[in-house]
């Protein structure tokens, strides 16, 4: 177990940081030109573990125990939120059979 | 007693106004008549007893205050009365002359439906007058100033359903609000200068001043303004003939003998202040003799009797200017005084002969009427040699007076003076012998119902005409062996006095010369309209160029017309429908369509796309980061 | 606690009770929950704890939580028929609306970031399915996918700038965060500035602030009106409470960073909000645009920080959650005799229903910032917020802004007295009524005599 | 005590009246409650002492945190405008009397919560409540115009109301500003008199505040909702505005700029001036060829106020004396006039001056009436309007000769316009229209001697209404000029 905190720390924090943010920002570019609601989703999730990692990260950084505490949180309640968004898309998807977020656009102005 | 009871003297016709006017139409014409004569007489009896009790006293001012006005801060202005020779005489004048045109009017306007409101109105107007000549300070004195201003407006429109009455009634109260005007603002202007605006105040001040001041020069110039629209002088004196519309006793009264010439009674009553400035003086004399002048020039050739009598009064008024212009505040009061007599006389004269020709104006249908109407002739005819300046009546003494001081002043207006009088004297015998000499050139019908009027008529004509031809020995002069008996009366009122420092030949040749003129233009007129029996022409046919400047009264009318009323409606309606509506409503209305525009664009933001959105949030996203970055950096 | 703990239970009730066909219990059994809920609020006032350093139930957390609670209150009463037409088993509805409750509790009394996590999620999640309960209605599912792919979107963000402040000060507790600041607000580490940003992002997303308002007009519209009100009031109050806490507490010391980028967004926010509001057609959707003009006017409280930024935050939000109930209610009456929601449906409804017309009418008055309503209340303290530092230019703008916002309002009144319409007659059932009086009556009452909740914390 | 009386006995009757009056009891039960209130003001003017003082002041604790108390008191201006109020309330409501309005009880209640409101305005001594008031006046004149009102109702209103609110919260934004530069945290009009504002502030204060009044008043440029409004608006509501509600703009700037921010004014009143100025004669010149009787009266009205307001921006004693005075002339000629042609237009349908003519040859007492209102409009001596405006003009001269004397035009357009209209409405032959029309009765009656006796009255007898102000007028110069040498 240690020896996972020192291989951890081997590499300076800013790697880390550097590291989630670039995933972070391909998940949010990944949800920007996407059209398809589920990889849309599964762009959303990629944002949600590069935060992840980075407070583990951190949370070793700090040697502070909360940081991962917190994962397990994001976790659960990112696992609460597939559940609702698959069943809201595949709602979506028995009325318009296309699951194009563009399709869906009634509401405007 | 004067202090005492000097309220009486007003209160009593607006007592006579209060009553005729609530029960106009419950009264009988009789009682009207008898109501509304009775007022004016009864102060008329108290300007007589007061009139001597005056004249007795060795006091020749009494101050009557009644309560405080307006008073606020450092302005004053009490309601109280000034009774002295020259309100004294005024009395007289009005509410003698007012009693006898009552009398008239009871027989003159006894067929018509306004009958009550008719003395209502004239006891009001009376009333108004009286305030403005008892008034010790010049608010007071703008209150009868501007009241009879209102009782002209309703007179003149008296008959209210004829449209164009009811212009002309309109055009008299504008015309005389310009006037008011300047004479509001001079007032201002001298409470700046005296803190006062009490007579008793203000002069006393005011004699200490060096003459020649500008100040008191414009407060000259600006009540001359006000006293323009009052006593129509030019350019304001359109009105009058126009006011010829109403009943003829009211052109008597009120456009012949008394509002007419508040214009100077006021001038008289500020003599001390004119006589400090030498050149509003100057305008004053100008004005009066281009007005009388002018008047003359246009009384040549109109052809309804009341308007040539109307137009003879303009020029007598600008006649009575000229005198006080040139400092004869004596001589211009004394012309007040017969004019009053024989103008009204004329007036009431003219009415006889349209009242028995059935309301009959153009004298182009009159003729023959000497045989008809005696007494009307007879009358009338004194009252017009008085005009015409005739030695010995009464309008030879007041108008040789004026000319007199005028040569002393400058020849030029002297002339023009004479030039008037000959055109008066031609002009008033025009219309006498149109009217009374030759044969009736009127339909037969008419000719049949031909009458002399009723007595009640016929006697204030005897009154007035006995008043017109010895009326000239108020004011005798000294050449004639006279003592000027007003003008001694009238120092007591503290109205400067201007001395002839002619020799008795120049004074002597100067009558001759303008007697002369008037027998010489009675003789033209009698050749003219009774040897050659000429009658003027009809309105639409040829004349020359001359006449017709004088029949078109100079077309003033039209050019005021066009470069006052007709540029002012048009920027009423400029103003309203392009600066008003379209400029500021514009911008006021521009904001609101913005904001409605910018919705419209606005809302497009939403565009009801996901993907659309999200990138607007990244966007924002980015620059707040970058606005972090560069905040730490 | 106690409080969640109710709510929570009452939930599990409500959902059991639908399991045994209860139908008739499940509203009483709701109300009932909720009223013990408030009365533990009222009787834990004034006395501030802290549960195991992840909440701190104070009295701003009890003022805001009350309010929620009542407004939830007064929205449970209008749900009378109105879910029923969507589905048989109602039960789902309550229990997912209490759920979401619970977030808003625990959102307005955190103490970790954590819990402010947690709250909003558990939150989210309830109204991702709520917006979302019209299965076959098209508006409603774009809502609720609209609703949901950008809240996760913008969820990533805020937990991106938690991760990033954790990262800066090693707590997730905000009171350990702030004294890091303080003792140290010369040198923070750079991570901290972003985190702020971000989180800002989140939470500005949450109360509909632009940018990051897209969603609001569209979910609203689309959303059932019963959730729309729900969202429109107690949530947005939630979202204010939680903005609040976290902004005027822990990142004070940093005021001057994040103050200039909050104007621009405000300023933003007002002008479209409100110009855009102009010219809408549909009324819930003209609320859905007054509503973010109104995050602008609550967002002052942030603009300058002031002893009394979050007592005028609550007296705003109340002045704003009562009008806005008075509004749904009727448009929810009227919509289920026309059918629309459009303004024009408003026409001539004067004439029949007096008392609608004069509670919307004096709602419309309060949100447009009349005297005399408490709408002018809250609009006053708001420009005194400001004002506290002359930030002039700002109240003029709100000045203008507000001054659209009369055109908009007073096009309602207008079509509710003036405009000739068909004279439909409403049906309201008692509680309706009941709402509309009691939030009339609340709505004056704050507007002559606001020392009521003034300076309640 | 008896203050609180007067403030909310209209607002009881409001209530009263809108609850449980029926549709044709509403106007007796307003018309009583307006006369009691008048009452009560007779009886405050009773037992008014004309002196500087503030008399019958009540202050109460409103809202503690925010320092706002319910601070009301009379001194002699207040006392000149509640007068006013409670004079012309019965008198509008009894003009209305005519008329069959829709929801009467509605329409009552929204006229005496408006009364309650100006009341409010008028005796404010706390800017807050000054404020509430203010806008409390607004609300109900909005619905009245644009329920009960004409054509296009409904924009001309939004146009007004909008247009008075934007002033009005820019005032706001002003008492705000004052009361966080008061050190003792509260709107007390003593304390905002003690401030002392280096001159641009006092500039911007002054701007925030004059915005407001001059459009409520309103001065050119500001006027053009006033035409519209009151021409669309229904008689009683065009009454309340033109003779009682433009009246809280001239009390705003006496009350609350002038002692105040006494350099502001100082800096600025030339503008004002000028602008006030040019109103006078525009709008006389506009309303020369009105061919819409109503709108005439409303320029005239813009005219006439236009000269208010100059008078009192010469912070002279007459040109305060004069507005003063004003203020009531012109409440009672205004409201006098509108009742004339709603008569007219009651009875023909129509204001169109060129349809009308020969009226006074049909209805006589019309006439004379009409008269008399018509030249206490144009001020002729003796009646109420020359009063004041003698003051007033008397002032601008003072101020600046040639802005007296080009102010002194209203004296000669007023006259052409108004006798323009005269000749046209009353004069001349009767046509087909007006020849059945009928001569005014009962209430007409009534409403029409009163307004006719006030003007004489005033106009003969002056001294006690300028009594009651006086001492006031004379503590408020004695401020302002102590303010302008005293301080920097």
């Amino acid at each position: 177990m240690g020896s996972l905190f020192e291989n951890m720390q081997a590499v300076p924090l800013n790697h880390y940081i550097w590291f989630c943010a670039i995933i972070f920002t391909i998940g949010v570019v990944g949800v920007l030109v996407r059209r398809n609601a589920i990889v849309i989703f599964m762009s959303v999730e990629l944002m949600l573990n590069a935060v992840n990692l980075l407070l583990a990260a951190f949370s070793v950084h700090h040697n502070d125990p909360s940081g991962q505490v917190f994962v397990f949180f994001i976790m659960a309640l990112a696992a609460a939120e597939v559940a609702v968004g698959l069943s809201i898309i595949v709602m979506v998807y028995r009325n318009t059979q296309s699951i194009d977020i563009n399709v869906l656009n009634r509401l405007k102005w | 007693m004067i202090t005492s009871l000097l309220w009486l003297i007003p209160v009593l016709p607006l007592l006579g106004f209060v009553i005729n006017g609530l029960g106009r139409n419950t009264l009988s014409k009789g009682a009207v008549g008898f109501i509304g004569s009775g007022v004016v007489l009864a102060s008329f009896m108290l300007s007589v007893c007061f009139f001597f009790e005056l004249s007795s006293s060795v006091e020749k001012q009494f101050t009557v205050n009644f309560f405080d006005w307006i008073s606020v801060g450092d302005l004053k202005i009490p309601l109280s009365f000034l009774y002295d020779p020259l309100s004294a005489i005024m009395l007289l004048i009005i509410t003698g002359i007012g009693f006898l045109i009552h009398i008239y009017s009871t027989a003159y306007m006894h067929e018509d439906a306004g009958f009550g409101k008719f003395f209502a109105y004239l006891n009001l107007f009376i009333f108004f007058m009286l305030i403005l000549v008892l008034g010790s300070n010049y608010i007071v004195m703008f209150i009868g100033w501007e009241g009879v201003g209102l009782c002209s407006y309703l007179l003149i429109g008296f008959w209210f359903t004829n449209n164009s009455y009811a212009s002309a009634a309109k055009k008299a109260f504008v015309m005389n609000r310009i006037g008011d005007l300047g004479f509001l603002l001079g007032v201002f202007l001298m409470f700046q200068v005296f803190g006062s605006l009490e007579f008793a105040k203000v002069f006393p001040q005011a004699a200490n001043m060096l003459p020649g001041d500008n100040t008191m020069a414009i407060i000259g110039i600006l009540l001359f303004i006000g006293a323009c629209g009052k006593s129509a002088q030019l350019p304001l004196f359109t009105w009058l003939p126009d006011a010829m519309a109403g009943p003829t006793p009211v052109s008597a009264l009120i456009h012949a003998a008394t509002m007419v010439t508040a214009g100077i009674y006021m001038i008289a009553r500020s003599s001390v202040v004119f006589d400090l400035a030498p050149f509003t003086q100057n305008i004053i004399a100008i004005v009066g003799a281009a007005t009388a002048l002018i008047a003359a020039l246009i009384a040549l050739t109109q052809t309804d009797i009341k308007k040539v009598l109307a137009y003879s009064t303009v020029s007598q008024l600008g006649y009575m200017f000229l005198g006080l212009g040139v400092g004869a505040y004596t001589g211009s009061f004394f012309h007040v005084l017969t004019h009053a007599f024989f103008k009204a006389l004329l007036f009431l004269g003219a009415g006889a002969v349209i009242h028995s020709l059935h309301h009959e104006q153009d004298m182009r249908h009159m003729g023959g009427l000497k045989a008809k109407l005696k007494t009307t002739f007879a009358t009338m005819m004194i009252g017009t040699i008085a005009i015409a300046g005739i030695p010995p009546f009464s309008g030879f003494f007041s108008k040789d007076e004026i000319l007199a001081h005028a040569y002393q002043h400058s020849p030029v207006l002297w002339g023009v003076g004479v030039l008037t009088a000959f055109l008066t004297a031609f002009y008033m015998f025009r219309m006498m012998f149109l009217t009374f000499y030759g044969k009736f050139r009127g339909s037969h019908h008419t000719e049949e119902h031909i009458h002399e009027s009723p007595k009640a008529m016929t006697i204030p004509l005897v009154v007035l005409a006995i008043l017109a031809a010895v009326g000239g020995l108020l004011n005798i002069p000294h050449v004639f062996g006279g003592n000027e008996w007003l003008a001694h009366w009238l120092t007591g009122a503290k109205v400067t006095q201007s001395h002839l420092e002619l020799d008795h030949t120049t004074e002597f040749t100067l009558m001759g010369v303008s007697v002369l003129a008037a027998v010489v233009a009675i003789l033209l007129a009698y050749s003219k309209y009774v040897k050659k029996a000429e009658v003027p022409v009809a309105d639409e046919a040829p004349r020359t160029a001359l006449e017709k400047l004088s029949y078109h009264k100079f077309y003033l009318d039209e050019i005021y017309d066009a470069i006052i009323r007709k540029p002012l409606d048009a920027f009423s309606t400029f103003f309203y429908k392009i600066i008003d509506n379209k400029v500021i409503d514009g911008l006021v209305n521009g904001l609101g369509w913005t904001a409605n525009e910018g919705s419209k664009s606005l809302r497009l933001l939403q565009s009801g796309n996901v993907g659309y959105y999200i990138m607007m949030m990244v966007i924002g996203i980015v620059a707040l980061l970058l606005y972090t970055y560069l905040s730490i950096a | 606690m106690n409080i969640i703990i109710t709510i929570a239970v009452t939930a599990l009730v409500v959902l059991y009770a639908g399991l045994f066909k209860a139908k008739k219990a499940l509203l009483p059994l709701t109300l009932l929950g909720l009223l013990v809920s408030l009365g533990f609020a009222i009787c834990s006032w004034n006395q501030p704890t802290v549960h195991f350093g992840m909440m701190q139930i104070d009295n701003f957390a009890l003022a805001f939580a009350g309010i929620s609670i009542i407004g939830t209150f007064l929205i449970f009463l209008l749900t009378q028929r109105y879910f029923a037409e969507n589905s048989p088993n109602v039960a789902e509805y309550f229990t997912l609306i209490l759920f979401a409750l619970c977030g808003i509790v625990i959102m307005v009394s955190y103490k970790n970031l954590s819990m402010l996590f947690i709250g909003v999620e558990i939150m989210s999640v309830c109204l991702y399915i709520l917006a979302g309960i019209r299965k076959l209605n098209f508006a409603s599912n774009e809502a609720s996918l609209k609703y949901f792919l950008m809240g996760a979107f913008s969820t990533g963000f805020l937990l991106f700038g938690i991760a990033l402040i954790y990262g800066a000060t090693g707590s997730f507790d905000i009171d350990v965060i702030q004294n890091v600041l303080v003792n140290n607000v010369s040198n923070v580490s750079p991570l901290f500035y972003p985190g702020i940003i971000l989180m800002m992002v989140g939470l500005c997303f949450k109360v509909g602030a632009a940018p990051f308002h897209f969603w609001t007009p569209d979910v609203y519209e689309g959303a059932p009106s019963l959730i729309t009100a729900f969202m429109s009031t107690v949530v947005k109050t939630a979202g204010f409470a939680a903005f609040l806490r976290l902004f005027a507490g822990a990142f004070e010391p940093l005021h001057d960073f994040w103050m200039p980028a909050l104007m621009v967004i405000v300023i933003i926010t007002l002008c479209l909000g409100n110009i855009t509001a102009l010219y809408q057609k549909n009324f819930k959707r003209m609320l859905a645009y007054s509503s973010i003009s109104h995050a602008g006017y609550l967002l002052f409280s942030l603009v300058v920080l002031t002893a009394s930024s979050a007592s005028n935050v609550l007296v705003y939000a109340a002045a704003y959650t009562f009008a806005s109930i008075v509004a749904f209610a009727v448009l929810i009456n009227v919509k289920q005799k026309t059918g629309s929601d459009d303004i024009e449906s408003f026409n001539g409804l004067a004439k029949r229903n007096p008392l609608a017309a004069l509670a919307l009418t004096i709602a419309m008055l309060s949100l447009a910032g009349i005297p005399l309503t408490a709408g002018f209340i809250g609009k006053y303290v708001m420009f005194l917020n400001v004002l506290e530092n002359y930030q002039i230019i700002l109240v003029v703008i709100a000045i203008l802004n507000a001054l659209v916002g009369f055109y908009y309002y007073f096009r309602v009144i207008i079509a509710v007295y003036f405009k000739e319409g068909k004279e439909i007659e409403l049906d309201t059932p008692m509680q309706y009524k009941v709402v509309l009086v009691v939030s009339t009556i609340v709505i004056l009452l704050l507007g002559v005599y606001p020392s009521l909740i003034l300076n309640l914390i | 005590m008896e203050l609180l009386i007067l403030i909310f006995l209209p607002l009881v009757g409001a209530i009263a009246t809108a609850l449980f009056a029926k549709q044709n009891t509403a106007k007796v039960a307003a018309l009583a409650f307006s006369i009691f209130s008048l009452a009560v003001a007779i009886g405050l003017l009773c037992k008014f002492t004309p002196d500087a003082s503030t008399q019958f002041s009540v202050n109460y604790q409103w809202i503690r945190q925010l320092g706002i108390n319910f601070h009301v008191g009379i001194d002699g201006i207040s006392m000149i405008t509640v007068l006013l109020t409670n004079v012309l309330t019965p008198l509008i409501i009894l003009a209305s009397y005519k008329h069959e309005y829709k929801n009467a009880n509605a329409f009552y209640a929204l006229i005496l919560f408006m009364q309650a409101g100006l009341l409010l305005v008028f005796t404010a001594l706390d800017a807050f409540l000054f404020y509430i008031g203010w806008e409390a006046a607004l609300i109900p004149i909005y619905f009245i115009c644009a329920t009960w009102g004409g054509k296009d109702r409904i924009k001309v209103n939004m146009k007004f109301f909008v247009y008075t609110i934007a002033g009005s919260l820019f005032m706001l934004l002003g008492i705000i500003y004052l009361y966080l530069q008061n050190p003792a945290n509260n709107f007390e009009l003593a304390e905002f008199y003690k401030l002392e504002l280096d001159s641009t502030q006092q500039g911007w204060i002054f701007w925030a505040f004059f915005i407001a009044f001059a459009i409520k008043m309103p001065i050119f440029p500001f006027h053009t909702w006033q035409p519209d409004t009151y021409t669309t608006a229904p008689t009683p509501g065009t009454m309340l505005l033109s003779g009682i509600m433009l009246k809280m703009g001239i009390y705003g700037v006496i009350r609350w700029l002038l002692p105040v921010v006494p350099h502001g004014v100082q800096d600025w009143s030339c503008v004002v001036m000028l602008l006030a100025v040019i109103g006078v004669v525009y709008a006389a010149i506009i309303a020369f060829m009105q061919k819409d009787a109503k709108r005439l009266v409303a320029y005239s009205s813009i005219s006439h106020v236009g000269l208010i307001a100059a008078g009192i921006f010469t912070l002279s004693h007459q040109g305060l004396q004069g507005s003063m005075v004003q203020m009531l002339s012109h409440g009672i000629n205004v409201i006098g006039l509108f009742f004339v042609l709603d008569i007219v237009q009651s009875r023909l349908g129509t204001n169109k001056v060129d349809e009308l003519g020969g009226l006074a040859k049909v209805a006589p007492q019309l006439a004379i009436t009409f008269l008399i209102i018509l030249l206490g409009t144009v001020a002729l001596p003796g009646t109420n309007g020359f009063i004041g405006e003698f003051l007033l003009l008397m002032s601008v001269y003072n101020y600046h000769a040639w802005l007296g004397a080009v102010a002194g035009l209203t004296i000669i357009f007023g006259a052409v316009y108004m006798f323009r209209s005269y000749q046209k409405i009353m004069l001349g032959e009767t046509n087909a229209l007006t020849a059945s029309f009928k001569d005014i009765n009962g209430t007409e009656k009534v409403v029409l001697y009163t307004i006719c006796a006030l003007i004489i009255v005033i106009g003969v007898y002056p001294k006690p209404l300028l009594q009651i102000s006086d001492a006031s007028v004379q503590h408020l110069l004695e401020q302002i000029n102590h303010k302008l040498t005293g301080v920097n």
